[in-house]
Formats: C-alpha cells, structure tokens, sequence
C-alpha cells in the first residue's frame, strides 16, 4: 500500500553527530522513483555520512526514514539490502586475494549456487556492458573494474534504489560513459539511483534532481540541468569559486630528463613500465593521462627514488639521479607526491606537524642533527595551514582526522613550500571538491610560473587540459609523445588513451 | 549499545589510573581464588602487594629485590618495544637473552684467572653482540626473503636453549666443579662480577644500565629523528619509504637493539644475580617481557613501571607460598588475571565511551 | 619451635618426581614432630637469582632450617648461609659445605645394579632402551651401573641410549619410550622426571624400571620395580639433630643400606628365581659385600680402569664422564 | 652403526601419533588466523584441554567424552582471549601470552588431584581390510579413531573455507575487516566464534596427548607443543593440507632423531635435537623466498583489532 507511488525514499530530520562535528544536521531528503539524485557538497559535508545512515551502516543519533511508505530503520547493511537498497562505496568494499565471484557473493545475502551465480554475473555483465572475468583475483584488476564489481554485486539484488558514492572519481572517460549509460538504462527501468561526485560538469549530464549539503546541512534543491556549475559550486561552497588563472607559459631549459626507462612492478598486481623517454623543462606542466593501474604507481616510485633505475636513464639537471633514495633527490630539489594520502604521502597516526618532517626536514632545517626542532616544526606546518588554507584543528591533528580535500592541501603545500626545482604529482585533486580542487590547480600554476617544472599525473583529463602546457598518455606502461596540449583535439587524446594504439 | 568514540588526546589522569583500577579488580578476582583454595583472600592480597614493600620482616630485604627481578624485565621489554612500535615482531627475545649470556661467559671465562678491570666491560659488549647477533638471523632472512620474523625469532630460543644445555656441559663446563653441567660461578671471579654497587640497595651494574637505557630512550624516542622513524614505519612503511627509509635498515635496526638489551640483560644476569651459565639458566624473562611491553603500552616509562610491577607480584607471590602454602599455579594464575584486566582496560584510555539509547529512528512502532 | 623450609625446583606435582618425593620428606618431619615443628615449601623456583632470594626471605621470616632440593641451589645455598649464620642450610646433591650448609645425596646407582640384574635377566632381545636425560655425572654413572649388572648375568645384552635434553618432557619422553620399543628394547629404563615412558611400555607390552617414584599406577604390569628417592628418614634425623642441638654441618652419600635410595616391591611378572637374585643382591649392595663398581672393569675406549677385585672411589664415581667398556655410542660434549 | 634397524612403517606410524595433537592446534589456530586474529595463547589452551579431557574421561570412563571436554574446555578459556581482544580491543600478541600463563596455572590447580590416575584406554581401530594391506596396514590404517578425526578435521576447514559462504566470510573478514564491515558482517561476531573453534582444537590437541599420546596427566606437559603448531601455520601458508605436511615433518624429525640416536649415530645430538627447529626455519626461508606477501598467503588484518566507531 504505497501511499505515494512516485516517492521512493524520504529521509526525515536526520542528524548524526561525531566526536566533533555534526556531519548531518536535520538533514531531510526526497527521492523520487527512477530518478537519478545528484547530492552534493564539500569535502566533509556529509554526504557519505548520509548515504551509510541509508545503507545502515551508521546509526543516526535522530530524525527518520520512509522506504516505500513504510518505516525504514536498518540495523545493518543485510537489512538494508533486503528493503531494496544497493550501494556502490566510495572507498571500495573489495577483497584483494578473493575472486570476482566471491566478492560478489559476499554481498548477497540470499543463497546461490556457485553455478548459477557465475551465469547471473555473465548475464548481469552482458546486459549492462559491465564486462567481467568471475574467475579473476580482484587483486589484478584495475579500478574500474572493481568498481564493476560493486555495481553488478549490488544489481544483482535487483535494487530499488542504489546508491553510488563518487563512483567516476577513478574511471576513465570510456568507462564514464558506460557507466553512464548503465545508469541510464537502470532508472529507465524504474531504479532510483543517489549519486555523489565532485565533478559539476557529468552531474549536470547525468541526475535529474539535486541536493547540496553544506555543514552537515540542506542547503538547497535544485534541478542541475537548469543550474549550471558555477553557481552550484558556489552553492556548495557559499561563496563564489573563480577559475584557475594560467599564465603564459615560457617554458625554458630541460631539466628532467627520462631515457628509456624500463622497470619490472615490485607488487604483485603491477604494471611494468615499458622504455619510457621524456624531456619536462623549467616553468611548463606535463600532464600525464591514462586509465588507473597503466603504470602510474610505478612511474611515480621511480620518480620519488623509491624503486630503483638503471644507470643513464634519469638525468635532473643532467645528472645522473637514478641511484638517489627519495630524500637524497629531495636535497636537490627534486619533489613529488604520491596519489595515496594516508599512508604513502602521509602518516594517519601523526600529527600535521610530525607528517612535515617525512619530507620536509632538509629543506626547511627541521632537524639538527637528527635532533628535532619542535618549535620550527610547528611553525612550518602553520604556515602551511594558513597559506594553503587547510581547515584543521591545528598542527596536532592526527593526519587521518583531515578531510580528503583539506589533507591534500596540507600535502601539496606541504611540497610547495620547500620551493622544488621539479615537482611530480601524481592525482592532485582526486577526491578533493570543487574548490579545494581548484586552489591546488591553481598553486602548481602559481608554482610553475616561477620557473619549475612539474609533472602531474591525473585520470581526470578535464583538469589535465586546463593546466598542462603538454600530454602525454601512460598505456600499459608505455608512454605516446608528448604533444601541446591546447594542440590536441578530443579524439586524438582519446586515440592516445586507447589500449589498441599502444606499443605492446 | 556501548559507543566508542577515539580520544583525540590521551588524558594523563587516565593513563595513570587505569593500571590501578585493573589491580583492584585483580585484588577481588585473585581474592576469589585464594579463597576457593581455602587461604585467607586478604591474607594472601596482603603478602602479595603489600608485604615486599611495606612489612618490616621483609621490605628491607624485598625492596630491592624488586629492581634485581625487574631490571633485565625493564631492559628486555624497552628493547622489544622498540620493534613493536614499527610493527616488527621480536618474539624471540629469550633466546638473545640466552646467547647474551653465553657469549660474555665465553668471554670472561677465557680470561679466567686473569684479573683485569677491562674484562667487565668487554663481557657488557659481548653480551651486546651475542644478542644482537641472535637477532640478526630473523632481521636478516625477514628483510632478505620477507621470511616471516615471529616464527624464526621463536624457533631461535629452542636452538639457544639446545646450545645453552650443550654449552653447559661442554666447553663451559666448570673444570672443578667434579663434572656436574654449568660453568664457573662468574661472581666469585673479580674481574667478571656483577656485584651489589651500594650494600642493601639491590643496585648493580644491570639495574644503572636499564635506568640508564629507560632514560636515554624516553629522550630519543621523544625528540630524535630515531624515534621518528620508528614511529613512522610503524604507523605507515609506505609513508617510511617515501621519506626516504629504507625497510631493511629499519628491521635490521629494530632487531639489534632488542636483541642487543635482551642479550646484555643475559649479561648481567649471568654476572649478577645468577653466577654461573647453566643448563636451566633462562627463566622466561625473554617472554615475560613481551607482556611487560605492552603493559607500559610500548613507553619507556610505562615499561619502567610495569617492570616493577611484575617484579612485584614475583616477589610477593614467592612470600606468599612459603607464609601461606599458596600453590605456585595460583600465583601464575593471579598473574594471568592481573595482565587480563590491565590490557583490558587500556580500553578507556584509547577510547571515550558512551552509552547510547536506543531512542532515534522507531524501531517496531 | 622450629620452621623449617623448602625450596623444590618444579611444582611438587601430585604423585611421583624428585620434588614430589622431597614434599614427602616433609610431611614425615611434620608427621614426626607435630607441633614442634612448623614447615613451608616453595615450589617451581628457577635456580639461580630466584632461589637466592626466596630462601633469603625464608631466613627473614624466621625459619631456622632450610631444605634446598637441587644442585642449581647450589651457589645461591652458600650466598645465603654466610649472611644468615643461624640458619641451619640442607643442600641436596652439591658439593659445597660451610659451618651451617650440610650436603646430602643418595647412591642411587647402587639401585640401577639391581634393576640392570633384573633387565640383564629377564630380556628376550638382549636389548635395553634407557632414556637419559642430561651427559651429568649422575646420570652416566647409572648407565654404567645397570649396564654392569646386566652384562654380568647377559654377555649378549646391549644398551641403546637416548638422549633427550630435558628432564620433563612427557611427549619427548614416550616417543623416546615407542622409539627404543620399536628398535627392539623389551625393557626401558628411565632417568627422567615423567611417568610417561612407563605408561608407553604399559601400552607397548614391554616391561619398564620407575624413577624417583614408585609408579606402579602408570604401569601396573610394565613396572618391573623403581627406584625411590626416599628422603623422609633423612630428613626426619637431621631436623631431629637440629630440635635437640645437635645438628652439623655433614655429607651425607647414603644408599640402599639405609633405604635413601631403595627398591619399590619387585613385581609378580619377575620370576622367582630371579627376585631372588634381585633381593639378594639388593643385601648384598646394602651391607657392604658387594660395590657396584667392582673390577676389572676397563673403559669404552678399552683403557684400564678398575683392576681386579679393586671398587671405584667416590671422586671418580661423583665426577664419572666416560662409559664403560661395552656400552656404545658417545656420551655428548 | 644399524641403519637397517630403523623400520620406516614404526617411524611413520609413530610420527603420526606425535604430529596429532600439534595438527589439531595447528588447524585450529589457521582458522582464527584466517578470520584475521592472531592468538599466541595456543599453549595455555591445549594445556587446559588436556586437563579437562582427563578429568572428565577419568571421571566419567569414556574417552571419548573426555574430547568433548577437552574441546569445550579449550574453548571456554578462548573465551577469555576473544572478549579481551575483540570487545576490549586488547592488543592480541599480549593477550595470547597471558593466556598461555594463565592457562597453565589454571590448568596445574585444576589437575592437582588427577596426576597419577590413569586414563580409560582407546582401542586402535583396524579399519577393515584397509589394515591388513602389508606395510600401509600399519602405517596407516592402525590408528586410534582421533588420528583419523584430525585429518576429516582437515578436511572440513579446507572444504569450510573454500566451499562453503561461512568460510568465505570467515576469509573476508580476515582479509580486510573494515570492506567486511561495510558489506555487513560482523566482524566481532565472526572472530569470536572462530576464536572459540580455535580453542576448541587446540583443546583437542591438548586431549589427544593427554589422554593418547602420553597418555597421563602432569603439570606443564604440553612442554612447547602449542608453539610448534604456530609456526606449522605459518608454514603452511594458512593452507590446510600444508598443514598435514609441516605437522607430519615436524614429527617426523623428532621421531627420526630419537631414531637415529637409538641406533648409534654419531652425530652430536645437541645439533640433532635442534634439528626440528632449525629445519622448521630452512623451511620458512625456503617458502618465503622469490614469493610475495600475496602468494605467502597471510591474512591482510591479521593481528589487527577492528575498531568499529558507530
Ligand atoms: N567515523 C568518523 N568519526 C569521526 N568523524 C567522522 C567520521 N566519519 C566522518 N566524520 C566527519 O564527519 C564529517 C562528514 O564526513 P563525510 O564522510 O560524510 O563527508 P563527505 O561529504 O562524504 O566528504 P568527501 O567529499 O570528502 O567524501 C567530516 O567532518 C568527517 O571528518
Ligand atoms: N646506519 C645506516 N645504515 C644503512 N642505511 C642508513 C643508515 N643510516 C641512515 N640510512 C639510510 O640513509 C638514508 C638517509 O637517512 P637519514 O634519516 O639519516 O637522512 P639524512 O638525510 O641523513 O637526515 P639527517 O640530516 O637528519 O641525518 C635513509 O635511506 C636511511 O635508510
Ligand atoms: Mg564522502
Ligand atoms: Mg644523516
């Protein structure tokens, strides 16, 4: 007895409150049936709070829900799903060393035969495009196809509602598209889908209806294709977001200098880079593009000085620095930041104060003789709080208190301020939102336009294109020339992208 | 619904009066036992926690006792501590303990009789090499073949015990001691003894070394870039690589140093208190350690106490068999208890709790 | 009255062991004394620092006689006697004596002849197994001593020995039990502290010789005789001595003669012809007429060492680090 | 020197019976590892096993109630272990040997009255015709019912794992509790119930020497067992039939060793008691080397506590 045929779920003055923060305040939300909801907002805003409040993951400390009229209040994700509830994580909920099957398995919760699943999967695969091997170790594959994983594994539940959480900040644009489509072809079917993602542009593209959170709060409800992105991201924000400023680039003496560099993945699911050359000189950015797993992570380790290279293959300043460690290259202002946060670029268990010192005791004289200057320390991680505008308790926040987009900026301008001669990042803004985003854009331009030379790795080829002077696309581990960028159409870049043109 | 929420910082007050509420509970459920064994519960509590301390038949005597029995607990566990705190696992300190003692035996024993103010110091350094060389072999295969550390670590004892036993009725075997197994009492040669500094106080060569040890690590650990990368490859070994560590240096660092304190621990055990190298020399201090680590929740000052603490119930669990006729299983039983509520309890000191209602969100209505 | 200590180097256990059979000493001196005597026992102490100072704080607690039951006390025994000259110390199995340190220990080799006799007789194999804890003195001269007694009655018999490097290792020691069955032994001898060999040879059908205890109950047809430890008279005398003021400082070597070390009731399964023998020569050892170690006996490597008619003196037996001439195998280094 | 005189069909049908209680510990505590826990306590609770399969076969006559004991008591002194570990989020590596100290005086004050009693006996079952094949017969086929029980115990935990949904989730929680958590599971609630099979098989492993191998009572008898059943996991990979290999070589050294002295060997038998350790690390260095941390197997959360914050 639905009272209201076209109302699939209402969320009624939700409000969830952590130690500090109150990610949900009084939030309250409509879904209507086969619609597709974009919910927006900053990084810390709450949208994943809210979505796991839905999904049962997180208990509410008040308010309501009505799932097809009737009361809605899960104790757990099992309870959840049997109402008709899908979801698709942010941080994937995966099993590296279990199969495709097995980790789809584990998220039904009726019994299957393992005959029959595996023809579900190949029938759930086919019918929606999302191609999948079942009998391959989830460990092997590449982002997109994990997140495969999580969308069949939640299709074949035959939601009602399915909920995505910045499902494309990881896909390439082919995959964006399939993705697309797939979503398409599911509300048409009748599923209500609630969509998060940072990107304004493919939301506009893709949801009908919309809700921007701020603070934990609804700010508005708003229709995207009427909106356009400035004024929602000046909604999410609350104040207005310019565009990044690039100045004309004058891109003088090479500085780096990669030749023909091969080297075998030191894990297990890696991608080994195959004869790489590149030229990057002062005061120009050189993009890198590609799908996830190419060879990102093992181009970036031999770039920080982590894994080693043979002798002659990297030259900086022409000399040879292949036998440098990180720190060594570093001395030389030789600096990069890794993709993954917490954990590679930094420590979650450590204060932002004690993170500064991974990278930044040389240059800035934290240390004397191996003895810790605490009070320096702490000056120089305020100081990056304050220019970078990093919203944090204070420099003794754990690292993993942070949001995303905050800890990002901590860690760029964390590189920034150290003044690098060369500076390679990999995935500057992935996660981050719109404005965060666009300040780190708009430092590595800032950074550049005083004579250094950067290299930025990203699978977001719209922020590829608006900062760096040329591209070039990571294949299989194997690089195409680098072209101007504003030379470039979108479907050469497309045809660099593709694995068919690839050198095997 | 019980909620834990993190600290964001750990209360002082808290971290000091944690240890003593898990004591009381010990108290009532050690009480319990005594009592089902038939002993006066306050009785046996009493001669246990209070007596060493305290009581004028022993205090005198016990006091010290407690610093002699804690020391090698104290130096042992800071070791250990060292590696627990970059998640590099050492559980076979009581075999390094072991060889410590048996290399700085060699060492004196060469000597014998010659008198020598060097040879001490020497046996300090063997004991220090002979542990850490022990170490070595899991840090090695660990960062040569990602062998895994715990088990080559623990296998290491059986092989030092075997080489202790050989070792005791072979090449260290008293030549006048008519042929029984174990060597030369090492404290009744001068220039290998490890005697009482100051008469009465229980201070000797070993308990200065571990005071030192505690003081001089509380200070690296706190302000050194040492400390900090232990902390840091830890908490993040991706982080640690980035930053420029390299893995193998740190394991290979990790292990020496426990390895290095756990053997001149043996040292000083061998000199000291116990005299001589002999088959059942080791006494699980090598384990028992690994506990006292964790009960000063990896922090030298925490393992200083916790040390004491440990000696402590060795002590007063010693004066309670003989006075009450307590069975030495139910001593290592209340021992149990005692370490069951103290790691229980840290519990608090990591997170705030709160009991929620079950208010929001009509479940059945 | 007297308080007199304990201090047992494992858990006194319920039944049988070195600790076990010192426990019953004990109770004899308060069975003997009653309220004369007050005593305490401390058990599982680990040799070395842990005994100094559990039988100092004994000393502190005003006991006046002191029992330590095994050799590793031995150092730690001569620490604490010279700060507490009063304090009357009964040290087992040492060496070491001062005005107030008295030594004590029992012959028991002078059992192993008997159960060698036994063995050397009643074996169908020829074959002995012996499971040997330690390459100690005490433990070699045993080897020796029941390897005599049996190559006297069997030209033919032959000793396998295991050692198993421990002194309590219940599962090592019945594998060594089902090892030395299995290689042809039909009668085990045991000089280690379990009762687990003795339950195997229950199990395997051989026969087996008790240690330290009677352990009749873990082989009720296996168990050919044991060899006890029997402290109880022992110390009964020497607490005495202490009440009365009469007690000093003695070494104290005793066997059969005596009873410190003796024979647990020879079992049905021996015929009677050779109980007899067994009995026989249990008097004889007792009253001096015959030494376990009599000559010519040369050894292993075929060197002379007792001439004819001539017994071992107590230093070479107290020290003995070789086999004699006819066991094989090495005695490890 | 008689090399002859070692009969290989007594070396493996000896070895089999000594590697029993070890296998037992050892499948147990694969599962917990399995499920993401590490507990060290393996020692206190085949101790504790071993105790109560006595006391409740001597009591009550049957040995095979005397499992069932053991079972339950090795289960219920886990039960420590899983609330520390898994409600108070105690550290693991320090909360196993507490348990192993806890455990075997706890287990010495309830034996007291039981050392010196014997055992009711367990008869070897020849399986029929199976027993009589020549020299296989007896290897094999001339065990006791639990030498048989430890090896279908084998079977089920590899069938448990890799067949059956439970033993899927059990994987997944060990490989990664926080994905687990997310998708559902209650991390807590699986953990604590393999940490209770755990006990329950160390237990048994406790019973089979209490009550078979030895078979008596006496205080600490298990003299190290539950370590070497640890490092038979790792060694295994947390394969379960590795397991079955690592135990029997394990017990076969030893019981060659015994052998090989028995027989005169002239090897210095220090070195040869050593032999079990030191070829357990040849063995560890042997599987670790040119393998990653992936195809070693090891459960990713392994020794982690799983802080759920609702
Ligand atoms: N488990 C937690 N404990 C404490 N605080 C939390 C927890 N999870 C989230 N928060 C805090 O709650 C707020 C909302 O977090 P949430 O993850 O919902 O943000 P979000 O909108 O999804 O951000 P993003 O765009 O970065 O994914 C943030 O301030 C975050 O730091
Ligand atoms: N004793 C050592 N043995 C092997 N490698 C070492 C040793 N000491 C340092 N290293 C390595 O040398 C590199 C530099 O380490 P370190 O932290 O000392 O940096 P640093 O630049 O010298 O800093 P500081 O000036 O603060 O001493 C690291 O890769 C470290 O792993
Ligand atoms: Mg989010
Ligand atoms: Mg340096």
């Amino acid at each position: 007895m639905k009272t209201n045929k076209s109302n699939v779920l209402q969320v009624i003055n939700v409000s969830k409150k952590y130690a500090n923060v109150l990610a949900n305040d009084e939030v309250s939300l409509t879904l209507n049936h086969a619609q597709i909801h974009a919910l927006l907002g900053e990084n810390g805003a709450g949208k994943s709070t809210l979505v796991k409040i839905i999904y049962g993951l997180v208990k509410p400390d008040r308010g309501k829900m009505i799932l097809n009229g009737q009361k809605y209040a899960p104790d757990n994700p099992q309870k959840a799903r049997m109402s008709g509830v899908g979801m698709v994580f942010q941080h994937f909920s995966l099993f590296d060393s279990l199969t495709v099957a097995q980790n789809i398995l584990l998220g039904l919760d009726k019994r299957q035969s393992s005959t029959s699943l595996l023809d579900k999967i190949v029938q759930i695969s086919t019918d929606y495009g999302l191609a999948l091997e079942p009998r391959m170790i989830v460990g092997d594959l590449s982002a997109g196809e994990r997140q495969r994983i999580e969308i069949v594994r939640c299709l074949l539940q035959n939601p009602k509602l399915l909920i995505m959480d910045e499902p494309t900040s990881v896909l390439t644009p082919t995959e964006i598209e399939q993705l697309f489509n797939t979503l398409n072809q599911l509300s048409a079917q009748g599923t209500s889908i609630l969509y998060i993602s940072h990107k304004l542009e493919e939301v506009r593209k893709l949801c009908g209806e919309g809700t921007i959170l701020r603070n934990g709060q609804v700010i508005k409800n708003f229709i995207p294709s009427t909106t356009t992105s400035s004024e929602i991201a000046e909604l999410m924000v609350g104040k207005k977001v310019q565009s990044t400023i690039k100045s004309k680039s004058r891109a003088k003496n090479i500085i780096l200098n990669i030749n023909n560099l091969s080297i075998d993945s030191r894990t297990p699911f890696g991608t080994n880079l195959k004869n790489i050359s590149l030229k990057v000189r002062q005061g120009e950015i050189l993009g890198i593009g590609g799908v996830a797993g190419s060879g990102q992570d093992e181009l970036l380790l031999t770039l920080t000085g982590e894994s080693k290279v043979k002798k002659n293959t990297l030259f900086y300043k022409n000399k040879d620095i292949g036998n440098l460690n990180p720190q060594e290259r570093r001395e030389i202002g030789f600096l990069t930041a890794p993709e993954e946060r917490l954990g590679h670029a930094a420590a979650p268990e450590m204060t932002l104060m004690e993170n500064c010192l991974i990278t930044a005791k040389k240059s800035k004289n934290l240390m004397v003789h191996g003895w810790i200057n605490f009070t320096k320390t702490g000056d120089f991680a305020n100081d990056i709080i304050k220019k970078f505008d990093v919203r944090a308790g204070d420099n003794k926040s754990l690292a993993k208190t942070l949001s995303g987009g905050n800890l990002q900026k901590f860690l760029i301008g964390r590189e920034l301020s150290q003044d690098p001669e060369v500076i390679i990042v990999n995935q500057p803004t992935w996660g981050v939102d719109a404005a965060a985003a666009q300040f780190i854009r708009q430092a590595l331009l800032n950074l550049v336009s005083h004579g250094t030379a950067a290299i930025i790795i990203s699978q977001d080829l719209d922020e590829l294109i608006e900062i760096s002077d040329r591209f070039t696309a990571l294949v299989n581990g194997s690089m195409s020339t680098p072209r101007i960028t504003t030379e470039l159409t979108v479907s050469e870049i497309g045809l660099m992208l593709s694995t068919e043109n690839a050198p095997k | 619904m019980i909620k834990l929420t993190p600290r964001d910082h750990q209360s002082k007050l808290l971290t000091a009066i944690t240890p003593i509420i898990a004591v009381i509970f010990t108290m009532i459920c050690g009480g319990v036992l005594f009592w089902i064994l038939g002993k006066n519960p306050f009785e046996a509590i009493k001669l246990i926690f209070w007596d060493p301390l305290m009581s004028e038949t022993f205090s005198d005597y016990a006091r010290p006792q407690i610093l002699i029995k804690a020391s090698p607990l104290i130096l042992i566990a800071l070791g250990l501590s060292i590696g627990f705190r970059a998640n590099i696992w050492n559980i076979g300190a009581e075999g390094q303990f072991i060889m410590g003692a048996l290399i700085s035996a060699c060492i004196g024993l060469a000597f014998y009789p010659l008198e020598n103010r060097f040879i001490f110091p020497l046996m300090i350094l063997g004991g220090m090499v002979g542990g850490a060389f022990w170490a070595i072999i899991p840090a090695i295969l660990k960062s040569r073949f990602n062998t895994n550390e715990i088990l080559v670590s623990l296998m290491l004892v059986y092989i030092a015990e075997q080489a202790l036993a050989s070792a005791s009725i072979g090449i260290l075997r008293n030549p006048e001691g008519s042929g029984f197994p174990g060597s030369r009492n090492l404290n009744h040669y001068p220039s290998t003894s490890n005697p009482e500094l100051i008469e009465g106080s229980g201070i000797h060569w070993g308990v200065i070394f571990s005071f030192l040890a505690i003081w001089f690590f509380y200070y690296l650990l706190k302000n050194h870039k040492f400390g900090f990368q232990i902390k840091l490859f830890g908490d993040a070994p991706r982080a640690a690589s980035f930053a420029g560590l390299k893995t193998e240096y740190i394991i290979l660092l990790c292990f020496s140093i426990s390895g290095a304190l756990a053997g001149v621990a043996g040292m000083f055990e061998l000199t000291g208190p116990a005299g001589a190298i002999t088959i059942d020399f080791n006494v699980g201090y090598g384990f028992t350690a690994i506990i006292v680590a964790f009960l000063g929740r990896l922090n030298p000052v925490g393992i200083f106490f916790a040390g004491l603490l440990m000696a402590l119930t060795y002590v007063g669990g010693e004066i309670s068999q003989f006075m009450l006729g307590i069975p030495a299983a139910a001593i290592q039983v209340f021992q149990g208890m005692l370490l069951f509520f103290l790691l229980s309890i840290d519990l608090i000191v990591k997170f705030r709790l709160s009991f929620t209602k079950q208010n929001f969100i009509s479940r059945k209505d | 009255d007297l308080k007199v200590g304990f201090i047992y180097v494992n858990p006194v256990g319920e039944n049988t062991g070195w600790d076990y059979q010192h426990d019953l000493g004990r109770k004899a001196v308060e069975e003997a004394y009653g309220d004369k005597v007050e005593t305490s026992y401390v058990e599982a102490v680990p040799e070395g620092a842990d005994a100094e100072r559990v039988m100092t704080q004994m000393a502190l607690s005003g006991h006046d006689m002191i029992f330590a039951t095994s050799f590793g006390f031995m150092d730690p025994v001569m620490n604490v006697a010279s700060k507490f000259p009063n304090v009357k110390f009964e040290h087992a199995t040492g060496y070491k004596r001062s005005d107030n340190v008295a030594t004590y220990s029992a012959r028991f080799y002078e059992g192993r002849s008997i159960i060698g006799h036994i063995a050397g007789r009643m074996t169908n194999t020829d074959t002995i197994g012996y499971i040997a804890s330690y390459p100690i003195p005490e433990v070699i001269r045993g080897i020796n001593s029941a390897y005599l007694a049996a190559k006297a009655v069997n030209p033919n018999i032959k000793f396998k020995v295991v050692w198993v490097f421990t002194w309590f290792d219940p599962a090592k020691e019945a594998d060594a039990a089902s090892t030395l069955i299995d290689q042809g032994a039909d009668m085990i001898m045991q000089h280690t502290d379990s009762t687990a060999a003795m339950t195997i040879a229950e199990e395997r059908g051989v026969f087996a010789f008790g240690q330290a205890s009677d352990m009749k109950k873990f082989g009720p047809r296996a168990q050919l005789t044991s060899i006890i430890d029997d402290w109880a008279p022992y110390y009964v005398e020497r607490v005495g001595k202490a009440l009365n003021g009469t007690w000093k400082s003695e070494d104290t070597w005793d066997g059969l003669a005596p009873g410190m070390a003796a024979i647990s009731e020879f079992s049905k399964e021996i015929p009677e012809k050779i109980r007899k023998e067994a009995q026989n020569l249990h008097d004889a050892i007792a009253s001096g007429t015959i030494h376990s170690f009599t000559g010519p006996i040369n050894k292993q490597d075929g060197s002379a060492w007792l001439s004819t008619g001539e017994t071992a003196d107590d230093g070479t037996l107290l020290g003995m680090n070789f086999y004699v001439e006819g066991i094989e195998g090495d005695i490890p280094q | 020197m008689d090399f002859a005189s070692i009969d290989p069909t007594t070396i493996i049908y000896n070895l089999m019976i000594a590697a029993t209680p070890i296998l037992y510990a050892a499948l147990g505590e694969l599962l917990v590892e399995k499920a993401g826990v590490l507990n060290l306590g393996v020692e206190g609770m085949m101790i504790i096993g071993a105790i109560c399969g006595f006391a409740i076969s001597v009591e009550t006559g049957s040995s095979y109630i005397g499992f069932i004991a053991a079972a339950c008591g090795g289960a219920m002194l886990s039960v420590i272990f899983a609330v520390m570990t898994q409600y108070f989020l105690a550290n693991q590596v320090a909360s196993g040997l507490a348990l192993t100290l806890f455990g075997l005086g706890l287990a010495a004050l309830l034996g007291h009255s039981y050392t010196g009693q014997v055992p009711p006996q367990i008869s070897k079952l020849d399986l029929p015709i199976l027993s009589t094949i020549p020299v296989f017969g007896k290897m094999f086929f001339h065990h006791d019912f639990f030498v048989y029980f430890s090896l279908m115990l084998v079977l089920f935990v590899w069938y448990f794992l890799t067949k059956t949904r439970l033993g899927l989730v059990v994987q997944a929680v060990g490989e990664n509790h926080d994905s687990a958590h997310a998708i559902g599971y209650s991390v807590t609630t699986i953990r604590f119930f393999s940490i209770l099979f755990g006990g329950a098989l160390a237990g048994l492993g406790g019973g089979y020497l209490s009550l078979i191998r030895v078979p008596q009572w006496t205080e600490g008898m298990t003299a190290g067992a539950g370590w070497i059943a640890l490092a038979i996991v790792v060694f295994s990979s947390w394969r379960p039939w590795r397991l079955i290999l690592g135990a029997y070589i394990f017990g076969g050294i030893t019981i060659l060793q015994l052998n090989l002295q028995a027989i005169g060997v002239n090897i210095d038998i220090a070195l040869l008691s050593m032999t079990p350790y030191a070829i357990t690390i040849v063995a560890l260095v042997l599987m670790s080397v040119n393998k990653s941390k992936k195809s070693l197997g090891a459960p990713g959360s392994l020794g982690k506590s799983f802080i759920k914050v609702s």
